[in-house]
């Protein structure tokens, strides 16, 4: 069975291995032991951490595969994307040029450097194990037990979350967007400077970065056509996120031009239609639908896809193999998303 | 050869030089209301007794000499103040340095910055000689520098008319199609015209669109063509000659260029240009036995550029054949009666 | 009976009388004969246009007191709140200016000149004859039945809609936004702006006001306190478009600084919640709830709020006197509004 | 007294005028390491034989009859290339156009930009005369001029080791409280420190924080103090001597200020620098029959600023009593021996 629970410092070899499968490689996951390491002890700083409201915290989750025994995935929730050190995007606007003596007007399309995402929290650092990339309900669970996280402790994490998606590379590797902007500021390959910008402080971004709004006409058409576009990778990715009720905006990432997704925590679904209940001490029939199921709980939080069924007296069955994930027993706390089928549609 | 204020008589003939002079001569468009009241603003100019406004004094070159009708070779301009009546938009190129301690770089990147700096500065322009003019050698040979020089004499002589600075814009450099190559990377992009059409209205004075179509935030020169980094303070080639007598006189690039064609404005404080710094005020001494036989030999090549230095209505400019010595000039009764001066009057004279 | 309707060419006269007791004077509505009469030429064209996507119409309303037989009120919609000219508001941003090397790190505000408001539909030109003002069911009738017309013919509508409320002006009657900002542009004072801004094109607003991005800190301690603030006599204006579903945003005027507020138009509540059904020929009960009630049409819609109750077959129930403003008979088509107390909180 | 390179026993003397200049002085601060480095840096400049980076020539004018062990009266200094291994910025004072055909309105707005236009122009800077030896008469009355003005002798002598311009910094106006009112309406809002803090960081040349906290977007001048628009170009008063000093050597404030307290950026090509243009290059001719007398007499006021023009490490500067003859100079012995100078060597010299 799969279960997501926070990262153990024992999962470090594991996660190593993960960052160098990514692909395409990711900004937020560097294959770096001591940045790895730093992260899971700020992991397991922040859940000793009191919160009243979110700061710098870091929460870094482990996907296990129980019966092969091994780890096969990670992600990550930051409580806020730009704490301690900024996260910068560019902000797609439109400016009209308008002559009225001439009769003309212009859109001009404008790249602004915005600092706006950095109050949100942010979802980043999804990887599972290549094995595993095919397996839908393994990403789904990853990507959704952070949410179920969120709910079950909303004064940890902000009000809104962001989460970005690589942007498209050509045949070679390379970002058009990066060749035709970020080029001219470092004389540096792509690849690099997301490698520098996973491991250091992302303030020389900050420092060497364009930060007059750059206009869109001046980019190669090239870099254009890239704008807010997803790397094939992680399109089903993206529209996951889609359907979980993020909504595309105006934001993208300034090295690679990829869309950063946004919406207000309460609205996801994961969010909005999970329900505290607790372990009911029977089993369900044998055609109970697939929920996302929850144990209650800080550093002991850990989630599942089984099936479960809700009583209407708010108690929830699960089958012994989900129990025995969560480590529950009848009575305790859990916070269950019933399959979407049963769920109208918003 | 005379160089004298323009005058409604000359419409006609200015109006076959801006024909001539065709796209990118900016300033002379072949429109005939608009030369006209070109004209009539010059003659104005000339006339009003302070001068301190948007004045424009458009000189034309004729051959006193000329038998035929077609006595115009040629024409120039200076005006006073720029910008004051309507924008004046330069795109001016600056460094800015980005870097980063942490990560051991240093950079220094270009930008391009709209600005109205040179608003109530003075410009030389719309320098032109007809093609019959030029080259031959002895007089004729020395028609471009006339025409050019005779501005800084003028300067020189009504200083007071001028600010402290003076600019001329330079055309800027086009590619074997005769297309400019700042105007396709930058320009085209947010003007939805051809090069000419803008061109046009800013020779008739419509700036506004300027302001209201081109952009307002810094570029920076990374994102333009290679071709067009590479044309910025770049001039046309029919331009060199003109950009290197602007830089003899003392005129440099400064980093301001045009916000179409990204060709360089040359400019100076007017009293270190070299034609109003060297020009002297001496007084004419009318000599009716001085012969004018080395004037009129075929491969005179004349030195001494004069005009009277007093009110700027009577301004008319020519060559002269002897040096001056001490304070004075000496003058045939000819080359008195071309300058329209009488022994004693006060000259502007300028070695050329 | 208080109805909305359409403005119709007689109205002129009454309409300049409201323009002129406005308060503050409204930019959107001046007290100009010509500009009001072109704007009742162009609601009349708008109506006659047939529309696919939303352009330059413009739809001007009337309030008018059946009883008393003259007209009380106005309030328009602009299909899109810039095209033909541009709308342009101040963006609101935070940059961070950090130094890791000292340790520091601050946030900078800064106002960004914003085209983005220009593709909403733009809710404008709301007043009410001084002795109407403390009515506030002829109040939210006129701002509610704009949104019915929405509902009715969503073609001719953005997806979203911004409504801006006027800023805060001091004792003199002066806006201190004006005075740090638009002054140093424009040597005039903001109450001959503001007229010309409603007269004339507002391009030259884009030719004049400061384009670059503005510092915040830079600007008079009065006019900071001002920022996204609003006009005391507009307050409960602002709330009422609150509870209708508008959020705050990140645009403020360019004049003076007030808020401007957005929604999509389908959240708004009086969009969400009404409900096309046919006139039955039964009345309503006499302790029935009132709703707002709109007939369907165009050039004859018409709207008041009268008691009203649905049948379950979908028929809706009205008073005699409610027909008669409507000027509708059994079997025609309305939209209904349902009392808010019936209607679960979202 | 001569002006010599700076030598590491200096260092005493050096940081003693460090702790007399105090705040605003921003190029010498009082922290012994980094005078000793800046030291360092000096003598390593003039050993180099090309002299092509950032080279930094730190002058010290000492009174070589001095019986006392103060014999350091001040120093002046010359940087090679400014911002080439750290970022160098100023506010550049634009003007843009803001025009509305349909208002009838057109103004003209100054705007600041940050810029490191100046990057890889030479800075001459440091300039500080001990309050012991100003004032006074004869010779004792040219210390200024001669501090001042040997760095264009050096630099006329040594012009391949400079760039194309020269640039100097002065001090901005401060009020009543002794506060830079341009500091107060803009730096202070977006630094958290004090303007001494500030200023001292610069010193040190840790300017990076200067492109991570201070705005990016260029300012109105609009929106600053009317005291801090009224600073901005405006000098010290302590500093209104060494302006007008610059300002007649032919330097200019063309719109560059200094970020922090608004004052002037001086500059100019440094082939037009008066003391560069003017200064000549001639041969000694020592003669030993030569009188001093002059040279001692207590009202002897000197004219002749001199140096050998050799290789820059032999550089030593002092007045000679004796005007030049066509391309030679008489020297007494005891002015050759002052500039370490033999019979027909080549000698830069500039009159004062």
């Amino acid at each position: 069975m799969l279960v997501v629970r926070l990262v153990e410092r024992r999962d470090i070899d594991a996660l190593i291995a993960l960052a160098a499968q990514a692909v395409p490689r990711l900004t937020n996951l560097p294959e770096w032991r001591e940045g790895l390491e730093a992260r899971i002890e700020s992991t397991r700083a922040s859940l000793e951490r009191e919160i009243a409201t979110p700061g710098d915290e870091v929460y870094m989750f482990s996907l296990e595969d129980t019966v092969a025994g091994r780890l096969v995935g990670t992600a990550t929730l930051r409580a806020q994307a730009g704490i301690g050190q900024a996260y910068y995007t560019y902000r797609r606007e439109t400016m009209i040029h308008a002559s009225p003596g001439l009769g003309l007007r212009q859109e001009v399309d404008v790249l602004s450097f915005s600092h706006e995402i950095s109050t949100a929290t942010q979802l980043c650092a999804l990887a599972v194990a290549p094995e595993y990339r095919d397996d839908l309900e393994a990403v789904a669970l990853l990507r959704r037990a952070r949410l179920a996280f969120i709910k079950q402790h909303p004064q940890r994490f902000a009000h809104w979350c962001a989460v970005a998606f690589a942007g498209v590379l050509d045949a070679r590797g390379r970002s058009p967007f990066w060749e035709s902007v970020g080029r001219h500021f470092f004389d540096r390959d792509f690849a690099e400077i997301n490698f520098h910008a996973g491991r250091r402080a992302k303030s020389f971004v900050a420092e060497m970065m364009p930060q007059l709004p750059l206009y869109e006409e001046l980019l190669t058409p090239e870099a254009r056509e890239v704008i807010g576009e997803t790397h094939i990778a992680h399109r089903h990715a993206r529209q996951a996120m889609l359907d979980e009720g993020f909504k595309p905006g105006r934001h993208i990432d300034i090295f690679d031009a990829g869309p950063v997704l946004t919406a207000r925590a309460q609205r996801l679904r994961t969010v909005a239609e999970s329900r505290g209940c607790t372990l009911a001490p029977r089993e369900p029939g044998p055609d109970a639908p697939c929920a996302l199921v929850a144990r209650s709980g800080l550093d002991d939080f850990r989630v599942v896809a089984a099936p479960a069924v809700l009583d209407p007296d708010g108690g929830a069955r699960l089958g012994a193999s989900a129990r025995r994930a969560l480590e529950m027993e009848s009575g305790e706390r859990l916070l269950l998303v019933p399959p979407r089928s049963t769920v109208e549609a918003t | 050869m005379i160089v004298r204020p323009i005058q409604l008589d000359d419409l006609d003939a200015l109006q076959q030089m801006a024909r001539e002079t065709g796209v990118g001569f900016t300033s002379l468009p072949d429109n005939r209301e608009f030369l006209r009241e070109k004209i009539e603003h010059s003659m104005a100019s000339f006339l009003d007794p302070r001068g301190e406004g948007a004045q424009l004094y458009f000189f034309v070159l004729e051959d006193d000499q000329a038998s035929s009708a077609e006595r115009i070779a040629g024409c120039c301009a200076i005006e006073a103040r720029v910008g004051l009546s309507s924008p004046f938009y330069h795109y001016r190129l600056g460094r800015l340095a980005h870097s980063s301690p942490e990560l051991g770089l240093h950079r220094l990147l270009e930008t391009l910055f709209l600005s109205s700096d040179h608003t109530g500065d003075a410009e030389v322009c719309s320098l032109y000689l007809r093609p019959a003019w030029r080259g031959g050698s002895g007089l004729r040979s020395r028609l471009g520098t006339m025409i050019s020089r005779v501005r800084w004499l003028f300067i020189a002589a009504q200083r007071e008319r001028f600010p402290q600075r003076v600019l001329a814009e330079m055309r800027g450099r086009v590619d074997d199609q005769g297309a400019s190559p700042f105007w396709k990377s930058l320009g085209s992009r947010f003007l939805p015209m051809d090069f000419g059409d803008a061109d046009r209205l800013i020779g008739l004075g419509e700036k506004g669109f300027i302001g209201e179509l081109m952009p307002k935030y810094p570029i920076y020169t990374a994102f333009l063509t290679q071709e067009a980094r590479l044309s910025i303070g770049q001039v046309h080639d029919q331009t060199r000659p003109a950009i290197a007598m602007l830089a003899h006189e003392g005129l440099r690039w400064e980093g301001y260029i045009d916000i179409f064609d990204g060709g360089p404005t040359m400019e100076a404080y007017i009293d270190d240009v070299r034609g109003v710094r060297d020009s002297r005020r001496l007084v004419a001494r009318v000599d009716p036995d001085a012969s004018d036989r080395e004037a009129r030999a075929s491969g005179f090549r004349p030195r001494w550029l004069v005009a009277r230095d007093g009110a700027a209505k009577d301004f008319r400019a020519a060559w002269v054949s002897r040096a001056p010595r001490e304070e004075r000039l000496v003058l045939s009764l000819a080359e008195a009666q071309r300058l329209n001066v009488s022994n004693g009057d006060y000259l502007r004279v300028l070695e050329c």
